[in-house]
């Protein structure tokens, strides 16, 4: 079976994760790469359910939602939101996940609204959830999302979920005490933010950096050593396909 | 839902959504097209929203944060203010209390005065019931007394604040009851691609609210799919008191 | 006993003395007499320490309040602030965050990772083991994991901050531990009888501190009066997860 | 037996309390004022200890504090703290008891320390537990003490539980949202505030006007209708003795 780009970002997103690492983890991609980082490098690393669950051992089957029953079986603890959002903002959590419809070089995320005006957009989005405050709050943030030229854009419609804002020392002038986007994993390749601003690292197999600047709507910065994404190894393959065997998050069509 | 069937006038909240399925359709059509009718909405995150409840659960006029500083959700929100903290000149953002009207909590069991046990994640349970003006219980189950004492930390509210007891079991579904009932992904997805339009919303509601006559019904709609996600749950290792 | 002893330089609390027996001697001995040191304390109310604490545990930098507003603690405590509120101009009075850098928090029972289970009132167990720094768990009984996990619910803090669990059975004695044992009136009288001057006190640490070499041989020198005290309590009705 | 001032004091204070009411109750006197209300004119009357427990029944048993393990066994509510303070906060409890050292004529209480000043003070006092939150927070407070010229004065060391300040609007511009004492009672009589200044309204069985002037450090206010406290009835005693029935609380020298 190929690999697919959904594996491959699970993949890159794992790595991201260190060992005894406090961790935001969000639905779909997220809670795989948070599975296969448990299973392989981090088996100390402990996830963070927004809704209030802190588990140190993933739940054994496929979640849809982080509030599935089998999400709470077996947590360590079950808590408020207020709870798992204070020690956020206390800056206990090193690492966050987030996904959005559109981003900007800075990292500004948007998973609000599309075009219009904020009272009649084109596009109305579910809303930050807890995506504003883990990209205010933790320490490093992990953004996951499809690569595509309305999706990557020069500019967003809507922060947010603030990441360097307008570069610079914006983020620190605004008054948000740490943090701000640490990798930004697309379907395409990997983006890192070195001086608050998007430099692509490594393009995903199949690609290359013409493929990805033809998708990316600011002006591509590419680093000097730029290279293809790792692609996973045949463990972490193994874990991948074990936890979600059809597919359903990693194998869909976005 | 409520936004489809032109119930709502004003929304605040984080997050409106088809978890795991995509978009909400009603949602989209009110605030794109004010399809059946115009909603404003107040933009939260999750942090601002609970802050917003425990500032009201309290009784505190605000609770100041650094969450959202550089975010456009304030701008949009409209009801927060950025100010500095008088410690030490750092810049906080100010989110006023809510103080909901109702609350509607879904709980495992209950007693007839409205003593209320929860338990899975609390999420913002809590604060919305003690914010509160009224809390409505939707109870799994309605219990004797006797077993809301036996374990007096499970309570989530005082019953003072509880208008109605409501024994309901199924009450989440399709959302799940933690020990009681799982999540029924498919009915999430079915609702998703049957409300892509108003009229298949229309159609949606007709069959399954306004077409059944109450909860019992419901269920016996569901049929063996309802009996299919009924969970025993593993009994938790008892606290003495 | 820690006033007494000379180990400390400043309180912030709402509340010291020796409950149902009378007023704290050695306290009363450091504020007024400087005896064995001099002490500073930082008058709280029960409402304004947990609000600080609640402001450490969520990480805001402050909390506003109603209370206390034309009391004299404000000024005695000296970090509080009187600000208008910019939402309606009201007064309100800031409490800031206390971030202990320490929390002991005894317990019924925890597992050797530090997921510790309360019951029983929690008072502000919870927002000051969440403001800590650290936190020293005192477990009545260290229980395998799986019990932990069978419910959740009832974990006061994540094991992360968690630097040490002790089993420590009896911990809380003369204090009681809700389901395993009852309060000891008589010792907390006896400690007041007896800690009325310097001497009587220095006497009862070489009895009861010192004297004794580790929690074990407190509770044999109790024997049979420790034995009475202890409560088997009444189970909780589970809760199915 | 003769009835004691305690037990004189327990039975106006339990007609303080009205049905349905939630009412902070603290140890001592105040806890046998709830029971002796809720077993007669006040049976749906719910207690809140600020330790966070929450009965609609009293404790079947005598406690020495509201920690003791039978007060929390059969409680419909173990919250916490905050909770409770909270919701006192919002003007959800009708009533609160609290006793203190020294009172002055506007109801300020202290609970602090008296003499010299707050570092080193002639007396150091315990302090102001949840008192100066009941009495800044609660609709309605009902102060319990004990009567002596050095405990109702002129003016008191330290404001530590506000009453009506300075008087007339005095509470209102400080900020206070409601509440202000309603009753004192103390060993020798009851005192109300109807302009937010003590005035006797009646004298304990034994005692006099004059008795209470003499006793009191203030100049006494005295009621048209001045009067004898209504003594216990007879089944109001039965409730005192049968809770409290070696007299520990009710029957104990001042």
């Amino acid at each position: 079976m190929e690999v697919s780009p959904g594996e491959i970002m699970v993949a890159q997103a794992a790595r991201e994760i260190r060992d005894r690492e406090r961790v935001f983890v969000g639905m779909r991609l997220p809670l795989i790469a948070f599975v296969v980082a448990k299973r392989t490098h981090a088996p100390r690393a402990v996830g963070l359910f927004e809704l209030g669950i802190v588990r140190d051992e993933p739940a054994p089957e496929l979640l849809y939602t982080m509030g599935d029953t089998p999400n709470v079986s077996g947590a360590v603890w079950c808590a408020r939101t207020i709870d798992l959002m204070g020690l956020l903002q206390r800056g206990e959590v090193e690492a966050g996940f987030i996904g959005g419809a559109e981003i900007d070089a800075h990292g500004n995320l948007n998973t609000t609204a599309v075009g219009g005006d904020r009272s009649r957009p084109k596009v109305q989005l579910p809303g930050s959830g807890g995506g504003a405050d883990i990209a205010s709050l933790a320490q490093r943030l992990i953004v996951i999302m499809p690569h595509d030229k309305r999706r990557l854009r020069e500019r967003v419609d809507f922060i947010t979920s603030p990441g360097y804002l307008a570069g610079g020392d914006a983020r620190r002038r605004a008054g948000l005490p740490r943090g701000g986007p640490s990798v930004l994993i697309t379907t395409l390749g990997v983006f890192r933010f070195p001086d608050g601003e998007a430099v692509l690292v490594s393009y995903h197999p199949g690609q290359s950096v013409g493929s990805v600047r033809a998708a990316t709507g600011w002006e591509l910065r590419v680093a000097d050593d730029v290279r293809e994404t790792e692609p996973p190894s045949a463990d972490v393959l193994r874990v991948i396909r074990g936890y979600d065997p059809e597919g359903f998050w990693t194998r869909r069509a976005e | 839902m409520l936004i489809g069937s032109g119930c709502v006038r004003s929304v605040s909240a984080a997050w409106v959504g088809n978890v795991s399925a995509g978009l909400a359709h009603c949602y989209r059509r009110a605030m794109e097209e004010g399809v059946p009718r115009r909603i404003t909405v107040r933009d939260h995150s999750n942090f601002s929203i609970a802050q917003a409840l425990l500032a009201g659960a309290i009784g505190a006029p605000y609770i100041p944060t650094r969450s959202l500083l550089g975010s456009d959700i304030p701008r949009a929100n409209g009801t927060f203010r950025e100010a500095e903290s008088p410690f030490d000149g750092s810049r906080v953002l100010l989110i006023p209390a809510i103080v909901p009207d109702v609350a509607v909590l879904a709980v495992q069991r209950a007693d007839e005065d409205g003593n209320a046990h929860l338990w899975g994640p609390w999420g913002v349970s809590q604060e919305a019931a003690l914010a509160a003006k009224k809390v409505i219980v939707l109870a799994d189950e309605v219990v004797p007394r006797e077993e809301i004492t036996s374990d007096p930390n499970r309570t989530i509210c005082p019953a003072w604040k509880v208008a109605a007891v409501c024994e309901v079991p199924g009450a989440c579904h399709p959302s799940p009851l933690q020990g009681r009932y799982g999540r029924d992904h498919e009915f999430f997805h079915e609702y998703h691609r049957r409300t892509r339009t108003a009229e298949g919303f229309d159609d949606w509601v007709g069959e399954w609210v306004t077409g059944t006559r109450d909860h019992d019904e419901y269920l016996a709609k569901l049929g063996r799919r309802w009996e299919e996600l009924r969970e025993d749950g593993v009994p938790s290792v008892p606290a003495a008191y």
